[in-house]
């Protein structure tokens, strides 16, 4: 099946063999708020505007940034956003932030683009702003923090996916809604690798189950009926799809037949990779992304992250890389598995 | 007003009594202290003028209404106070209300039981309730209605057997009619009547109003008449006669009940030639002058009210020709026909003529907002001065044109819809019962309107279901039956039994329709 | 009495206003600044421009559900005509105005013509545009506007948001629509009384039907409004904006049943809630309390109005 | 002179199978157009009628469908509830807090019922005694709920849930208990609309509430049941979704609202209220589930899926006023 989703931005496949992609350095092409306060070591008050709030992914990351913010003792930061991923409500939200005076906005997108004037508004207001697990147009803010970028991610889940399924198996995926823009370049970043590495995949289908449990599970159900023993695997693109469809794998009695591999949150998944009907789940810790956009959000008010630096310190997750001009690099994605999934709770 | 108590039996105690009940409506008062009783196996006539009170009076009987403070209600000696219709009931109460009430979508037998359906265990028996239902209707004489009609699909007389054989279903001790006769026909009337006269002779007792006096004559033991939310007086029906009962209602005489002024007639202005619509209307020819009065006779589902609908545009002819002045036109609208000027006063006030909910200006301009609007913009100084003009021409009994045209009585209201049509300029003016429920000094008064605008060269057709009125105002009639039209009589020929037998025994005479365009 | 029905729901729902304000400056001095009010005005231009035809609609006693959708659709077809097809800016814009025309003028055909219900109706088009918008965009967004087309959404005229005059000219226009002309009669009559207005001569369907296509060009001028203002095209765009809309409508004193309402009333309506949304969270009241006080306040301000009138029109 | 003034016109005699036709037409409408999919996308697709699709497709949805009976009931007495998405939000995270926190099971399968009646008899004594129009008080509740559920609960899910509670994932006979549920409680309400007096008089209520009233029935304590009923369906509802899976989202499932009032009146309830049924409202429900598997066997491109269920939501309802003026 050919993916249509996604913007028309290029792919850039990861080397098969796992050769790190070549980051040509970049100047920093983030904005600049104008005329901030000297904020430097003083006490902030910073709202975290997620892309909706309510699903156990963004919880995570708040919680990061509660935990930073605790830690740094001097950044009182709360979490607002959203019920639904809606690019309207989200500005809306953001825009009654600018209006009433916070020091710094933490945000991940529902769209780029559409973001952008708010934020603007934001840095031209001297507040501080910083992106992390979906970007924004550079110049609309600061810092953005990249948990990974999309064709690492692409990789980790391709290579796991052939690992579980073999080089010639058929795969379905299910994901939230086609024009959910970090979902949609995942998957294109996919389609890509999957061409140059695994070339013999088949890619059956993809369905839309938006950020719903049952309905997720519902339409991972139907892929199992309808493929039978064609199926190898479903991927789940989204923390609510992967446990549900692994939920339909369980219900329809085909742990081992029908591989799930997918981004999730390790509590959703333990007692699936438990019961061994998933092997591996791959994730960043959300926690740690929140952790760190705090952290970073922090430097950039204190005046101790500048344009041009060539990294960021970011408490116990130490030294944190800047790539790509002005984003910041929190690691490469994890994958959790039956031996170390117990280690994390969120 | 002084109460006659002069009749009072003193022996027997009334059924039930009502005593210095007054009820008030935001402030107005449209009860006043009055008195009233009704007693076993007694038909108690209630009378009185649009708006008089009298269904306000049943309504509190009924337990639909709470009376204000101070008054006493007794069922068998023992005071009694309604919260609620279901009360009333209980109570041994039912009532056929002058707006039928019943669900459009339910059967004819879940209509007649609802509230009150026969259970084995805790099940509906649907069997046995459509079981009683087909008895209650043969006892109304009315075996050709179906019990698993839908009866919104019913026709008003229909519908009006159906409401009967509800309060029927109660066993009532005391039946309340709140003008039941009013959109019947005269067979159905007399049908009617032999029902209540049966319920009478067990023992039954009944209120029944009513705005026709004939059936009050026939029927009635006592009468009691309101005037104004007060009590005139109740008089044995043999103390009184016609005119005094007219006088005690409206305060004075009326002089003549079908005024009818002979105009000159002049050209034709409406023709049609071999008109029909599906199978509701056919073929009918006609032709109508300026100044003339046509009246359309008929019995219920006759097709009157579709021939009028179809030259109105609202269910356009689908074969035939209609002109007006001689020139072919087309009407596929009530638009349309407005434009050309015809105007029609439908037979259903409340839900064709009115807009209830907005006032008698807004009412009275509706036909002809374009033509008082410059721009599409209302003039609504010219708007109010023409609201105005209505009230005093057409003798409205209103507040003022802001009042809302739900809150005035019947008559009332029928008149707001004829100044409306009126308003427009009419060539053509069709009337479909035009005097349904209207006390007998409104119907005078429209009665004389018709006359007045006749005289001013209008062509009039009246379609009436009363046959007195057909009689005494048309300059001619048309009697249709089953969508055809059977025979046409100039006034001079027309007596009442010509033209019932045309209207009943119509089945034969279908080949031998005559046309009405041949007529003189 | 229509008017003074309307009075005295206005009057509750003014007084509540009032109330509102006056508290809510006294939560945040960031409220009652003219940054921040003319801010606002930007904000509910979609919602509240839509809010205008869909007063008429639930004046004839109908509903439009396919508001939202049709937003969507408008939106798309605007990137799609213009990105796409190549077509001039400008007239991408126009065709996608009429698009939204034409989404309205079907949904008035399928409940003049066929008499489905408007609920019914409307039910169907919202999922149906929801995804001709789906299909056609195919999860692309067109982004790269020409900076004169953010005029629209994120300019100003006279130190006023653009979009906030075209609110206040389209409200002028509506309310004048609405209570001085023939065809704002005619849309009173056909909510409350539908056969005597048909048999006054009143054209009922065409009523509807321009009523309804209305309601449609306003969602499509809403739609490059809203992309104007967010610099891209989505096919999500004005998910729910239905829900919105109505509220405000309804909480505006238009009668669900037909018959009565005013655009005032509706512009009332709509401050109140923008002006609930934006002072809450000035005050520090987060997303999900505020959504639970217009819920609230949506209750408290009919049931004002239904005691305050309880033996009024019977 | 003849009495036989009023003979009908239209013949009054009516067949059973046209009176059949006539009051449960929309029904076998429903019923054959599942029944036309089930053959043709089957032809397409053999595996869409495998016995484990079929059973996913009843199973999956039936919660939709035990919430439409109850919204059906509302409709059909002229109101409207537009918050039973919410509700069932709320209800569900209510199920799964308890369960999780220890309680017997029981309690966490009856609160939600319990809770879900209190919340829509409040629902209906605003309707019924206040006067305000049902939708209305259900778009304030809708956000009151919404917003409340998130307030408390920050959209934390719920795991752990004891395997005991998961009561969607019993089976009996090989058949999931949801389809259990929908079958059992439909008859039950069918039954129930058609013979008992509260029955009738929610179709009374709805079809000319001012005659049902002189009809002794008490309009206002019956509005107020009816909503009660009403939340018991979505308690059962919620609980049958809440246990489907291993976690509870704890929010607000979008536009759940809009999908079980589409069952409804696609299954031929009049918007209007007065009429219909809910074995329409249950073949309804069972009818988009069909559509939406449907299409995934048939390959239509998901993007055009929702274009497609619009479509054929105006054709059901088309061809009901068809029918409708084919019988008249
Ligand atoms: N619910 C109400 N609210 C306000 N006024 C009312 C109400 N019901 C009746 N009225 C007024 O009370 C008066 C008496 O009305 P009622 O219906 O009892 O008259 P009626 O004698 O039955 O007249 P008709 O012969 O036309 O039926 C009228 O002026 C009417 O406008
Ligand atoms: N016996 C009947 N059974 C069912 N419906 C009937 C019957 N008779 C008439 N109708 C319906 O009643 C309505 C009134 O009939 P129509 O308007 O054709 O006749 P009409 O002579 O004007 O009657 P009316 O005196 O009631 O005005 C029509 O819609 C017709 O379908
Ligand atoms: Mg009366
Ligand atoms: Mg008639």
């Amino acid at each position: 099946a050919s993916w249509t989703g996604g913007d028309d931005l290029p792919t850039s496949p990861l080397a098969c063999d796992g050769t790190p992609g070549t980051v040509a350095a970049k100047p920093y092409d983030g904005g600049v708020p104008t005329n901030p306060p000297d904020r430097n070591g003083k006490k902030i008050t910073v709202v975290d505007i997620p892309k909706l709030i309510g699903i156990g992914y963004f919880n995570a990351t708040s919680k990061g940034i509660a935990d930073a913010a605790k830690e740094l003792g001097n950044v009182d930061a709360k979490t607002d956003g959203p019920t639904k991923a809606n690019i309207d409500e989200q500005i809306t939200f953001i825009d009654n932030y600018v209006t009433s005076g916070v020091d710094g906005i933490l945000f991940a997108a529902n769209d780029p683009v559409a973001i952008a004037p708010v934020l603007k508004k934001a840095l031209a207001a001297g507040i501080n702003v910083v992106g992390y697990d979906a970007n924004s147009t550079p110049d609309a803010r600061q810092w953005f923090v990249n948990q990974a970028e999309f064709n690492g991610i692409g990789k980790t889940m391709i290579d796991s996916l052939a690992k579980e399924i073999g080089e010639d198996g058929s795969f379905a995926i299910v994901t939230s809604t086609f024009t959910t823009p970090n979902q949609a370049r995942w998957i294109a970043e996919m389609s890509a690798y999957a061409e140059k590495c695994h070339p013999n995949l088949k890619w059956l289908e993809t369905v839309e189950a938006q950020e719903d449990n049952v309905l997720s599970f519902n339409q991972a159900t139907t892929l199992i009926n309808k493929y039978g023993d064609q199926l190898k695997g479903i991927v789940g693109m989204t923390s609510v799809a992967t446990p549900a469809s692994a939920e339909a794998v369980t219900q329809a009695g085909q742990c081992g037949k029908v591989a799930v591999v997918g981004l999730a949150t390790p509590n959703a998944m333990k007692p699936y990779v438990e019961k061994d009907c998933v092997k591996s789940v791959v994730l960043w810790n959300p926690v740690d992304l929140g952790y760190a956009a705090a952290y970073v959000l922090r430097a950039a008010a204190d005046g101790t992250l500048k344009p041009g630096d060539t990294s960021v310190k970011a408490g116990k997750l130490g030294e944190l890389q800047v790539v790509n001009g002005s984003e910041i690099l929190l690691g490469a994605p994890f994958v959790f598995d039956k031996a170390n999934i117990g280690q994390f709770d969120f | 007003m002084t109460t006659t108590l002069a009749t009072e039996d003193a022996s027997a105690t009334p059924l039930v009594q009502l005593r210095n009940i007054s009820k008030t409506f935001g402030g107005i008062k449209v009860l006043k202290n009055v008195d009233f009783d009704v007693r076993r196996g007694e038909v108690h006539a209630l009378l009185g003028e649009n708006g008089a009170g009298k269904s306000t009076l049943i309504k509190i009987l009924s337990g639909f209404h709470h009376p204000d403070e101070g008054g006493e209600l007794t069922v068998n000696g023992a005071p009694v106070a309604f919260s609620a219709p279901r009360d009333a009931r209980n109570a041994g109460i039912a009532t056929v209300y002058q707006e039928l009430l019943l669900f459009p979508d339910m059967t004819v037998a879940e209509n007649i039981f609802i509230g009150h359906a026969p259970r084995t265990g805790m099940a509906l028996d649907w069997n046995e309730m459509r079981r009683r239902a087909r008895a209650l209707l043969d006892d109304l004489d009315s075996p050709d209605l179906d019990v698993d009609a839908r009866v919104g699909g019913l026709s008003v007389a229909n519908r009006q057997r159906v409401e009967i054989a509800k309060a029927l279903s109660q066993d009532a001790r005391l039946l309340i009619m709140d003008e039941p006769t009013a959109s019947l026909a005269d067979a159905d009337v007399r049908r009617l009547l032999d029902v209540v006269r049966r319920l009478r002779a067990r023992g039954v007792a009944i209120i029944y109003i009513s705005h026709r006096m004939p059936e009050i004559f026939a029927l009635a033991d006592r009468v009691t008449v309101l005037r104004d939310g007060a009590l005139i007086g109740t008089r044995p029906i043999g103390e009184v006669d016609d005119a005094a009962l007219v006088s005690m209602m409206v305060g004075r005489s009326i002089d003549q009940l079908f005024p009818k002024v002979t105009v000159p007639i002049g050209a034709p202005v409406l023709e049609l030639r071999n008109v029909s619509f599906k199978d509701e209307v056919q073929d009918i020819s006609l032709v109508l002058r300026a100044g003339e009065i046509l009246g359309i006779a008929g019995l219920v589902g006759s097709g009157r009210t579709e021939l009028a609908l179809t030259i109105f545009g609202i269910t356009p002819a689908t074969s035939g020709e209609i002109l007006l002045n001689g020139e072919p036109v087309t009407i596929r609208s009530p638009r349309q026909a407005r434009d050309i000027g015809i105007a029609y006063v439908p037979e259903d006030r409340g839900l064709q003529g009115l807009v209830k909910a907005q006032t008698i200006r807004e009412n009275v301009s509706m036909a002809l907002l374009s033509r008082i609007s410059r721009a599409s913009i209302v003039n609504r100084a010219l708007e109010s001065s023409m609201a105005r003009d209505a009230i005093a021409r057409f003798g409205i009994r209103a507040r003022g044109p802001e009042q809302r045209a739900g809150q005035l009585s019947g008559g009332n209201q029928q008149k707001v819809v004829l100044a409306k049509w009126v308003a427009t300029n009419p060539k053509v003016l069709i009337m479909d019962e035009p005097t349904r429920g209207i006390d007998v000094g409104a119907k005078s008064e429209i009665h004389a309107l018709m006359c007045k605008l006749a005289g001013e060269g209008l062509a009039v057709i009246m379609i009436s279901s009363e046959l007195p009125e057909v009689l005494g105002m048309s300059d001619r009639i048309l009697v249709m039956n089953g969508g055809r039209m059977v025979k046409t009589f100039d006034r001079s020929e027309a007596t009442p039994d010509v033209v019932g037998a045309a209207m009943t025994h119509a089945g034969a005479a279908h080949g031998r329709a005559e046309q009405a365009g041949s007529a003189p | 009495m229509t008017l003074r029905s309307f009075l005295r729901h206005e009057a509750v729902l003014g007084f509540l206003l009032i109330v509102v304000l006056f508290l809510l400056a006294q939560q945040s001095d960031k409220f009652f600044t003219t940054a921040n009010i003319l801010n606002q005005g930007r904000l509910m231009a979609e919602v509240g421009l839509i809010a205008l035809p869909m007063t008429f609609v639930i004046i004839t006693g109908g509903i439009d559900l396919s508001v939202g959708s049709i937003l969507g659709l408008c939106a798309i077809l605007l990137g799609v005509f213009w990105h796409n097809l190549g077509l001039p800016l400008p007239v991408a814009m126009v065709l996608a105005i009429v698009v939204g025309g034409i989404a309205g003028l079907i949904n008035g055909l399928i409940i003049t013509r066929f008499k489905v219900p408007p609920l019914i109706a409307t039910l169907a088009t919202l999922a149906l545009y929801r995804g001709l918008a789906e299909g056609i965009s195919q999860a692309r967004s067109v982004r790269g506007y020409p900076d004169w087309f953010f005029v629209l959404g994120q300019g100003e005229v006279l130190g006023v948001p653009t979009q906030l005059w075209i609110l206040v000219i389209f409200a002028i226009i509506a309310a004048a629509i609405l209570g001085l002309t023939t065809f704002g009669r005619a849309t009173y009559a056909v909510g409350a009384n539908e056969t005597a207005a048909r048999f006054s001569g009143i054209n009922v369907d065409r009523t509807k039907l321009l009523i309804y296509t209305g309601a449609g060009l306003i969602s499509g001028l809403a739609a490059v409004i809203f992309v104007s203002r967010v610099s891209t095209t989505r096919s999500d765009m004005g998910t729910g904006v239905e829900l919105d809309v109505i509220t405000a409508v309804v909480l505006g004193g238009t009668s669900i049943f037909g018959g009565r309402g005013t655009i005032i009333g509706t512009v009332v309506g709509l401050i109140l809630v923008q002006a609930l949304k934006n002072g809450l969270a000035l005050s520090g009241v987060k997303g999900d309390g505020t959504i639970v006080v217009i819920g609230l306040v949506l209750i408290l301000a009919i049931l004002a109005t239904n005691l305050f009138s309880r033996n009024g029109d019977g | 002179m003849s009495l036989d003034i009023a003979a009908p016109r239209r013949s009054a005699s009516t067949g059973v199978f046209a009176r059949t036709i006539g009051t449960y037409g929309q029904e076998f409408i429903i019923l054959a157009a599942i029944v036309a999919l089930f053959i043709v996308v089957g032809f397409i697709a053999p595996r869409f009628v495998s016995q484990t699709n079929l059973t996913s497709i009843f199973s999956g949805n039936a919660y939709i469908a035990v919430a439409a009976i109850g919204m059906s009931m509302v409709i059909i007495s002229g109101h409207i509830d537009v918050s039973v998405g919410s509700l069932i939000g709320v209800l569900a995270t209510i199920a799964g807090t308890l369960a999780v926190n220890g309680y017997p099971i029981w309690i966490a399968w009856c609160a939600p019922i319990v809770v879900g009646m209190v919340i829509t008899s409040l629902i209906g004594a605003l309707v019924a005694y206040v006067r305000i129009p049902s939708i209305v008080v259900t778009l304030g509740m809708l956000s009151i709920l919404k917003g409340g559920l998130i307030s408390l609960t920050g959209g934390a899910w719920i795991t752990n849930l004891p395997p005991d509670f998961l009561i969607a994932q019993f089976r009996l006979f090989g058949v999931p208990s949801p389809v259990w549920f929908m079958l059992g409680l439909t008859i039950v309400a069918a039954m129930f609309m058609r013979y008992t007096a509260f029955g009738r008089s929610i179709y009374a209520i709805g079809g000319n509430p001012e005659a049902a009233r002189v009809a002794g029935i008490r309009v206002e304590r019956s509005t107020v049941a009816i909503f009660a009923i009403h939340g018991f369906f979505a308690g059962i509802a919620a609980i049958l979704f809440a246990t489907q899976l291993q976690v509870i989202q704890s929010t607000v499932p979008a536009g759940l609202e809009l999908t079980v009032i589409t069952a409804s009146v696609v299954g031929g309830v009049s918007i209007l209220g007065g009429t219909g049924t809910v074995v329409g409202s249950t073949l309804a429900a069972i009818l988009f589930a069909a559509i939406g598997s449907s299409l995934i066997f048939l390959n239509v491109s998901a993007y055009w899926l929702r274009s497609v269920q619009g479509l054929l939501i105006l054709a059901t309802v088309l061809a009901d006023m068809a029918r409708r003026r084919g019988v008249k």
